[in-house]
Formats: C-alpha cells, structure tokens, sequence
C-alpha cells in the first residue's frame, strides 16, 4: 500500500462531514421524541468516519448503494439534507416523496441510487449500476455499503463473484460494527475466520482498517478506489467500528445487556468525530476556532433544514395511488 | 378442542410464548431457529425467556442467512426434529421462498410419502409507525396458494396459543403468520396444552344479517364493526378463517345461506387475494342464496407508503366494515368519519387492546 | 396495435426470438441477461442466432446466481439500461422473489416516483415429460396477485412478439410468463416492430352462450373447445387475458354480460388463484347479469406429479371445457373420453400445432 | 495428508461399484429411447468414480443428499436399483411412487435423504441433517454431493458458513465437470480463482483431487470424513472429472459445439472405469476372469431390476392427490 496522507484540504473536509453527520443525527435523536418523526430509524453514531473517508474519494457522478443505516451514507454523499429530513417527517418534500421513510433514502442528482431495509439487497443493485456503466462504454465506480451481517447473505457471495468475473469498477465496503441487530458476530461465523477473508476466498482485492479513524479509511479506500477506476477489478474493504445507540431508535440500549460490559465505553473512547477533530487540531490543520465555525454553520444548516421539513406539507391523499407504475 | 372456559387473560404474545414453551418441555424435538430467536428482544417478547430455559441449542441464533436457515430447518424436520423458524418480518422470507415453495411444500409428496416436514414458518406482519413498502407485507395469499402448505393466521389470544400447538405437533410445512398489531390484545387463554385444530374456520360472532369472514386483524376490525352495528340492529356474522390453506368453507356457506350478503376482510391486498378465493367459492357454492353482489375489504393494490399522511388511508378501517354491510342490509349510510392525513392511525388504537 | 394482416406464419418461440432481435437493433440499452441465454440451446432457440449477432456483451451468460442476477438487472434498469432476464423454469425465479417482490416491484413507488426499473423477467413454465413438481409450476398468480409488476402471459405468437416488445419498451418490471408448450405453435406474425399493448385482454373468439377467459395455453385449448362446440351450435365468447396485472376486467364484464355464464380456464392452481379473481370481479360487477355459478378449470391443488399415469388426469383437457359449456349451455352432457394411465398425454398433441 | 492406500477389499468393491452405475446408466441410455421412462434424466457416466470412491466410506446409516444428477451418488450409497428403475419408469414401486422421477430419487433405508433439481438447494437441507444429529446428540456424517454450478449459488456459502459455525459433521462434495449445463467455468467464475479457494474464505477444511481416479477420491474423502466424524468440523472437497453424454438425456451432444475440440475425446481416454480397471488388474486385485463375473453378476441383476420395473403396475387415478399432506 502507497504512502496515503490525507492533504490537508481533505482531512478538513473530512472533519467537517464527519462532525455534520453527528450533528444531524443528535438533532434527530432530539427531535425523535416528538414522534414526528414517525418511521423506524437506524442512527450511524460512532460510524461516522467510514462513510465520510469513502465517500471523500468519490466525484458526484460516481454511484453508492446503501441499506438501513444509510444516514451518514447519503450525508457524506452529498444528499439533500432537507430530503432527507422531510423525508423522515413523511412530507411531500422528502427525498422519496415520504413513501420512503428512513429506510429508504434516495437522491439520484449526487449518484446516491437508493438504500432498503432487507440485508444485502442492495449488494447486486450496485454490481448492476457498475455493470450498466461497463456495458454503456463508460465505467463508473459503484460504491456499496453495507454491514457485518451481510457478508452472510448469500446474494453478497453471488454478487462479489459477479463483479470478479466482469472485473467490475466496484468497492463494496463492509462496516463491521459487531454486531446484527443484538446478535455478537460469534453466533454468525466462525470464531477463526475473518470477515473480509470471504473476499479472499472470492480471489478479489480485499483490506482491512480501523474504521474510527477517518484517515485509514480514507487511505484504504482511496487504494481500492483507484484499482477499481483503472479497470482492476472490484474490491472489498472492512472497517471495524460501532454503533453506539439501538439498533433501531434514538436510544442508548445499555439495559438489554447484549454488550458486554466496558465494550461501549471503549468505543466511545475511541469517537472518530474527538479522534479526527484531536488529530487534527494537533497538527494543525484546524483550529478550535475552525471547529466552532464548523459547528455553528452546520448547526444552522440544520436549524433550516428542520424548520423546511416541519413547514413542508404532508402529501395528500390522492398521492396514496400515484408511482404504482412508471409512465 | 378448546379446554374448558378459562378466566385466566393473557396477550396474544403471551399465549404464543406459552404455547412454545408448553411444546418445547413436552417434546424435546421442537426447537426454535431462527434471527434473533434467543436475543434479549426475543421477536417482540414471543420467544421470551425460552433460551434462558432450554439453553442455546434449542433456541438457536443464526447469522443472516434465510434461506439456507429454512433448508437446515427442513433437513432437520425429515430427521424427525419439530423447528420452528422466526422471521420478525414476512419479507424475509421472501429470499426463502425456493426452500418453502419448491422444496418443503412439495417434499411430502413429490417423494412418494417417505419423508415429512413437520416445520412452522412464523412470520410477522409489520403495521404502523412508518413500516413502509418492505416491512408490512401481508403475502398469506402466496402462501395460501401453494399446494402442500398449510397456513395459519390466529387473531385471538386463545387461538394463537392453540394454534401454534396444533401447527408444531403437524407433520407438514405450516406458515404461521402473526400480525403485529394484535400482540398486544388480550383475552381469555387456558393454562396447559390445548389445541385448536389447523383446518377449521371459527364463527366468532353469529348473527342474521351480513356475513363477515376475515382473517387476522381484520377480525378484530370485524367485532368492533359487529359491536358498533349491533346498536343499530343490524347483526355480524363473523367468520374467523384461522386456516387459509387448506380453507374450509363449510361454515362460511352455512353462514351465507342464512344472511345471503357477504363482507370478506382481509389483511393483504386484494387482486388475486385470498379474499377473492372466498368470493369465488360461495359464488360457486352459494350462488343461489346470495341476495347481493359480495364485497372485499382489502389493502388496495399499492405498495405500502411510509408517511402516515397516507397510511392513514391504505388500511381498511372499521368505518369501512360498518358501511359495506348498512349497505348490503340496505340500511342508510353514515358519513364517514374524517380523517386528517396528520392523524396517528399508525399506531395501534390504544382504546381497543381488548379483551377481544 | 397489431399491423395489417399478415401471412406470414411463424411458431411462437420464433415470435420472441424476433422480438428480441428487433428490441436490441433499435435500442442499444436492451440486452439479455441469464443463465445459458448465449449458449447453443439458446434458451429453448428463443435467444438463437442473438449472441452471434450482438456479442457476448448484449448476450450475458451467467452463473447460477439467479437472486444476484434479478438485483444486477434491476440496478442496470435503474440507469437506463432494459435488461430482459430469461429464466429456462419458472422455479429458478423462485430463488429471486426478494429483488422481484420486495426491490422491483417497488423501487419506483416507494422511492416517490424517482426511478423507474425498466425490466423483463421472463419465466417458462414446463410441462409434460414429467417434469414433475419442480419443473412445471405456473405462478402467474403470485405475481398478479403485487402491486407495481406487470404480468403478461402471450397465447398466440403474434401477442408473443408484439406483447414482447411492449413489455421490453415499458418503464416497469414485467414478468413474462411463456408456457412451453406454446412454443411449437404456429400463426400469422407480422415482420417488423409492432406492439400489443399491455394491460389489455383480447376477444379472440366471438360467441353468444359462454364466456370462456382464459390465460396461456388454456386459451389454445379454448379454441379447440369452441371449434368443437360450434358443431353443437354453442358459441363460445374467448377472452384472451394476456395481461394479467394489472388486469383490465371490461372485456370480460361486457362478454358475461352478454352471455350470462362464465368459465375461466387458468394454468396454475385453483386455490386463491388467478381465476378466483376474475370469479371475484365478475360477481362483484355483474351480478345480475350472471345465470349460473361460474366455473374455474385450473389444476388441482396438488403438486405436479411426475409420472404420465398421473399427470395424465393433473390438467384440465378440451373436454373439461366443452363439458363446462354444455352444462352451462344447459345441454346433455356427453361422455368424457376415458383416458388410459399410459397414454401418452405428457407431450402435446401433434394434431394441434396450429395456426392459432 | 496421511498415506490412504486403498485396502484391496474396499478396492474391488469400487471397481465393482463402478462398473455397477456404468452398466446401470448404459442400460438406461439404451432403454431410454423406447420412451418409456419418461421423466428428465441426468447421467453419470464419466463421473461414476466420486460417487463410489466417497460413498466407499460411509456407514448404512450416514446420510446423503443428491442434486438432479444423482443416479450414481443413489446406487454408490447402496440405494435400491429396483426402485430406482421402477421410478424412472413411473411406477407405483418406484422409489419416490412414481411422483419423483430421475430427479427426486430417494432410498431413507440407506440415508439416501433426497435428489431434487433446484441447483443448491439441498446444500443446506444436508447441513440441516447433520444438525439435527447433532441436537440429538448422536452425531451422523452427512455427504452433500452437487456439481460446480452449486458453489455460485448464494446458499451454498450461506450454508458452509453454517456448517463452519456450528462445527457439523458435513462432507460437501463439488464434482466439477467443467459445465453448468452448456457454460463453461469461463463465464461464471474468474478465470484465476480455484473452486476450492470459496472453502478456504470460509476457513474450512478443503481440497482438491482427481474425480476419475478412485483411489485419489478415496484417500482424500477418507480424510475429510475421518475429521467431520472426530467432530473437527466440515470440510469441502472439488473433484475434478467429466461428464460423456448431454447436460440432460442419453444421447452424444459434441453437435453443439460447445465442448473444446479434443477435450472430450481426452476425458473419454481417462475413463474412470477402464483406469481403474485396468489398475486393479496391473496389482493383481482383480483378474480378468474376476471382471467378467462382476459384469455378468450386474447385467443379471440390471435384467431383474427392468423387468420389475416394467412389469410393476403404474399408479391409480386415485393416488394423484395422496401425499399432499402428511397424516
Ligand atoms: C434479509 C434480512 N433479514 C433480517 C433483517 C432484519 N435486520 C434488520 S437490520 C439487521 C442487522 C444487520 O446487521 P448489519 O448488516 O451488521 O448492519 P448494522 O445494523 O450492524 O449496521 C437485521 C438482521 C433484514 N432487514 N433483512
Ligand atoms: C437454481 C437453478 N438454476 C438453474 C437451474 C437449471 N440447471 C439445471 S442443471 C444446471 C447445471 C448445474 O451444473 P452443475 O451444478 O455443475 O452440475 P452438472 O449438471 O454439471 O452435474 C442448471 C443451471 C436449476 N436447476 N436450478
Ligand atoms: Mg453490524
Ligand atoms: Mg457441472
């Protein structure tokens, strides 16, 4: 692996989404309990580093897929913050009309093609947006996201083979938080066996980082990135990290008992927002003061988008049968 | 059939976590397979404190992986062992449908008689609180459809627990499908093993004027219309299908041959439904007895949206019920209440959890 | 619609294969995508001659991967791209219901209208030459029975092609169902591009005493009936329904209108079927209209079982539905052939390859 | 790999084995064109030394599971030839009562489990065999036989990963024969990756060996079964071999065109019953005299099985809707 330092412009950028993506979803935990927001809703808190690492390779035209917890995803991606937000009060102004929700974000205009709830589904969608561009004689990298629990769906397996075959322009990243649901990866797979030695086994370029600091993924990803635009065939990346509230919800689930015990405190000792602003800050390339700024935009950013969302009208009710079919 | 009149309320979700339980200390060959079976949510409390009891083994965890997960469980139900595989949402087992459809359905008789299934799919039917177009799908009519499968829908506390009794001591594939929004009704459950036998409709309601057969919620829906109407004089008969595969229709042509007017109410949508199986075979078997064109009460054949701003207007309601059948008792009709698309009609109507 | 008159005659399986052919001249989006679609049985010649013409690259030879597949095809669809999917059995799709059901199906609705998946999954169902119980499943029910897919079942080959090439130029999932046996069939096709619009049934047969509706290779076996019952003087009223979602019940209301008496003669199975549906919309919309029960000719509730001994008596015949219409008719009935467990039902009739 | 020199005895029962499905299948072709076994058929021929060389291994009681090309993996596991033919013939005596056919061939006397044609899909109906054993806590070897097209099926890897986890006592079995049907490997995996490799990502036990020599089967499925019955875990074998006649039916199929010119006529000169043979005899394990016998004892026996099988009644109308639901 080259020598990757992330350039300075860069990592600000980085830091800035990584802090936008936290910040959007603490005014969504907030707001959640107003029960407005009436959608089941997957939180990316402590994730957040790997969506804005990856995604700071990618150019606007260049396409990922995403699944449940696909916030951070669309965010680092560059999708309509009001969208998505309108989207999650099930307004006419979301991003899917509201007859997404959470689950189902989508914004076409930044390459985001759409992310769904059923695991793994959206692995061969992305292969087939990779291979639509092969076939239209313009190749563009296709970028899929998904979780630990994946990797054991079968369509992930057909679907790596797939893009190997076709040597495909696609980078499926893998984010190992652990757990699916509240089921610990030891009741999913062998103790012995790694997760990205699938991809191994697939024959495919593969690799490993800490998925909490956004620098290693930004190195990692840029790695397989470019293999993946000069034709070199797909690859596969797992980043370890951690969720930090329910699986589903805006809450801490400490009381469930399924983590054992210091395992969240460790993480959160690790935050990729503190681990990046820290780093950063220690070599200078930000300030506090740059962070304050950041803050304060992002926070009104924020304010806007909401106040659009809440103000938006409901669809009404003719729209109930209208997208049934395409025209 | 059903043990003497018990006084004892449980929730829905208690009878079935009751009825898992009864049949995993009776017979050491039921085991529960399946996403998050042992996990501390234990599918929304149904398969609650089970691991705790019967260990690890028996109530098996599994990586994310539905359709091998059915096969193993069908491999293990020809060796003799009872599975029952938990689906917390029916869409995922719509990436199982070759191991259901083509292989468990089928293996009994395509093998000449040789080998058995004794398997039961749960599957749970999302609603509310923003489910949207993938989790909230009502297939039973798939199912319904299939030769070879048997399929459950219980929509009372009392038939949940007999039902799921029934459904693990059978020796064939049975889906066994769950609707969220009555695990929270309570009613009258006896204590122990008893069954309520796969097969058989229930007149839940009996009545002169209109014929409801419904299935699931949509029979709770049915009693409050009944309920409702009852004040008008105007009487349900109310159906209650239980078994939509194989479906008996005896009671539900004795109950036509006596209102001549039928309601079928059911929780999926409605072209090429099991609604329409109703319709088809009291129009074949009835025809002379009915006194008016029969009415399905369905989802419309549209995706689930996300917002309730239209939510609130996919579900059939009570109101929907209660119209259909002042229509065909050739009573006036009512106005319909309004509904604002910001009401909250995605959650369950915290006045009516029961008794059912 | 249809061109002028043609002369020309073609076999079904031809029909589609010009289909294809024209669809991929005229389009450079439109490409195939399967397990064998280049190989040299070229998918029973449907696909024959396409690879050679087009490359290997519009022509995609797969691995058994089908689930994978549907999802690779939906994903090209989403931009831009209409891939036409070819599945040898119907069976195989069974492996992809996640990307057909839960993903295709509503992937333009549930994200607002903002995409649209431009996709044709075609599926043969097989029969005879004991296929048995995992070669010969006709599941068009399942498929009409979810919002957002088109299902088109051609009966002639010149809906083959023209139903083909709209369902390749229409901006939704359509799954195309061929019926094997249809293949041999031969009948006026005219060259070039037209189109058969779906969604739309088609009288092919006039007639005053029975409404016959009938799917696939049923309409076939219509045809003989009426030909054969037009000597007795009872006309037969053949509706085509070639699409049967979404299913435009107008033509068949005004044909029982007319006549009074309804057969639905379908492929697949009975239970919460296809023709339940159209019993269902019948009763619903003519009740008044309707003389007598109406009658559904499907196959049993029962698996395909292999043997000929069997499967002889496992599909309704030309005689199930002249008997049909002569009871509806109310005329005597006539003797049923008897039929020898050894016959040799299990290939089709070489007297009847056509013209249609 | 310790040294396996198949044991003499073990050796002519092979040979025998071998020669049995050869004659069987051969018969088969010849009957097949009178048109009265009327169902799909698969034939082994080419291939018959898998079934044997694995199948020499197993106990009555062990289990198998089979895909649609079965005949030889029923017979090497001791399935009953009368049953076998007199389904094929669909007959009230055949093994599955005539409702199967070649595709669903099924002997539970031997721990024949079932053959059905859906590729992989009873992949995971064999590790669910081997599980429940286990639950029952009397651990049975479970052999699970399919063809290289299985393992680009997603339930084959979701199966394995099971199969690891849960530490079964699995034997899959992959006779590669270069073909799915008419597609070659070129156009479903990449050009440089082994089928074996898939195992390895799963960190399961695997190798590879000659499917056309039996003693190569026999030693390497002798170590894999040896370990799966110690409780050491499943393991995945691919052997290489070839199939003579069409994908489905008796008949030649070089017309088509699709097998390189020369690679048939290569496989045909490493028949794995004239090798094998004419091994035998090179040690003096088998005479010429001895070989003679073995064939007249199978043609005599293959005489008896057809003239059952023809002369065994055809089901009753009756039975069409028996078996739908089990009692
Ligand atoms: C096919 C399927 N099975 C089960 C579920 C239920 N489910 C929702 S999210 C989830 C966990 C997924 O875990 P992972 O992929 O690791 O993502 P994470 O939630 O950890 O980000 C599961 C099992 C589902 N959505 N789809
Ligand atoms: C899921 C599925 N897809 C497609 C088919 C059609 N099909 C029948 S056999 C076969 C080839 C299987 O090849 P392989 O597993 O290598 O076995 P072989 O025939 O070479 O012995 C295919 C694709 C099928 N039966 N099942
Ligand atoms: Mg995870
Ligand atoms: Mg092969």
């Amino acid at each position: 692996m080259k020598n990757r330092q992330t350039p300075p412009d860069v990592a600000r950028r980085m830091l800035h989404g990584i802090m936008r993506v936290r910040l959007i979803e603490e005014r969504i935990r907030k707001l959640y309990a107003e029960q407005e927001m009436r959608c089941p809703t997957h939180f990316s808190i402590g994730q957040e580093a790997v969506a804005v690492g990856v995604c700071a390779h990618l150019k606007r035209e260049e396409l990922i897929t995403s699944a449940h917890r696909s916030h951070a995803h669309y965010l680092a991606k560059g999708g309509d913050l009001k969208g998505m937000l309108a989207e999650l009060y099930g307004k006419a102004t979301g991003c899917a009309a509201g007859k997404g929700g959470s689950m189902h974000l989508i914004d076409r205009s930044v390459g985001f093609l759409g992310a769904v709830p059923i695991v793994g589904s959206t692995i061969p969608i992305g292969v087939g947006a990779a291979l639509s561009s092969v076939l239209q004689g313009n190749p563009l990298l296709t970028v899929i996201f998904f979780g630990d629990a994946a990797t054991e769906a079968g369509v992930f397996h057909e679907s790596l083979n797939i893009a190997a075959l076709h040597k495909l322009p696609v980078v499926m990243v893998c984010e190992n938080n652990l757990y699916s649901v509240l089921s610990p990866l030891s009741v999913r797979k062998p103790e012995d066996r790694e997760i990205v030695q699938l991809a191994q086994g697939h024959g495919v370029f593969n690799g490993q980082a800490d998925g909490n600091d956004a620098d290693a993924v930004y190195a990692l990803a840029g790695e397989a990135i470019e293999r993946a635009r000069a034709g070199q065939g797909p690859a596969f990346l797992e980043f370890k990290t951690y969720r930090w509230y329910e699986h589903c919800g805006p809450l801490e689930d400490q009381h469930l008992g399924y983590r054992p015990p210091g395992e969240l405190e460790a993480w959160k000792a690790r935050d990729p927002l503190k681990l990046y602003a820290g780093r950063l800050r220690q070599h200078g390339i930000v300030s506090d003061a740059d962070i304050a700024v950041m803050e304060k935009t992002i926070d009104a950013e924020i304010d806007e988008a909401v106040a659009f969302a809440k103000a938006s009208p409901f669809p009404t009710r003719d729209q109930l049968a209208t997208h049934l079919y395409a025209p | 059939m059903s043990a003497t009149a018990s006084t004892r309320q449980l929730k829905f979700v208690q009878a079935l976590n009751e009825a898992l339980d009864l049949c995993m200390t009776k017979d050491p060959r039921v085991f529960i397979i399946g996403l998050g079976a042992p996990d501390p949510a234990a599918i929304f409390a149904s398969t609650k404190g089970l691991v705790e009891k019967y260990g690890p083994t028996r109530v098996l965890d599994m990586p994310v992986a539905e359709n091998a997960i059915t096969g193993v469980a069908l491999g293990a139900a020809l060796r003799g062992m009872r599975p029952v595989m938990t689906h917390i949402r029916l869409e995922f087992a719509m990436l199982t449908i070759d191991q259901i459809v083509n292989q468990a359905a089928k293996w009994h008789y395509m093998f000449g008689g040789q080998a058995s299934v004794p398997l039961v799919i749960r599957m749970v039917v999302g609603r509310g609180w923003g489910q949207g177009a993938q989790h909230s799908q009502s297939l039973q009519s798939w199912f319904a459809h299939v030769p070879g499968l048997k399929v459950v829908m219980p929509a009372t506390p009392h038939d949940a627990k007999g039902l799921l009794i029934s459904a693990i001591e059978d020796n064939n594939p049975v889906v066994f499908i769950e609707h969220r929004w009555l695990y929270g009704i309570h009613g009258p459950v006896p204590e122990g093993v008893y069954r309520v036998p796969l097969g058989q409709p229930n007149v839940l309601r009996q009545g002169r004027h209109v014929t409801v057969v419904a299935t699931s919620y949509m029979t709770l829906e049915a009693v409050r219309a009944a309920d409702e109407l009852a004040q008008e004089g105007i009487e349900l008969e109310i159906v209650d299908v239980r078994t939509l595969n194989p479906f008996d229709e005896t009671l539900v042509l004795e109950s036509v041959r006596k209102t001549g007017k039928l309601i079928v109410a059911d929780t999926g949508w409605r072209s090429v439904g099991f609604a329409a199986e109703v319709v088809a075979r009291v129009t074949e078997r009835c025809f002379g007895d009915l006194k008016a064109p029969p009415v399905r009460l369905t989802l419309p054949d549209v995706p689930t949206p996300t917002t309730r701003a239209l939510s609130n207007y996919y579900y059939p309601l009570v109101h929907d019920i209660t119209a259909a059948a002042r229509r065909l008792a050739g009573r006036p009709a009512k106005p319909a209440p309004e509904i604002k698309p910001e009401a909250f009609l995605d959650v369950p109507d915290p006045s009516f959890t029961g008794p059912f």
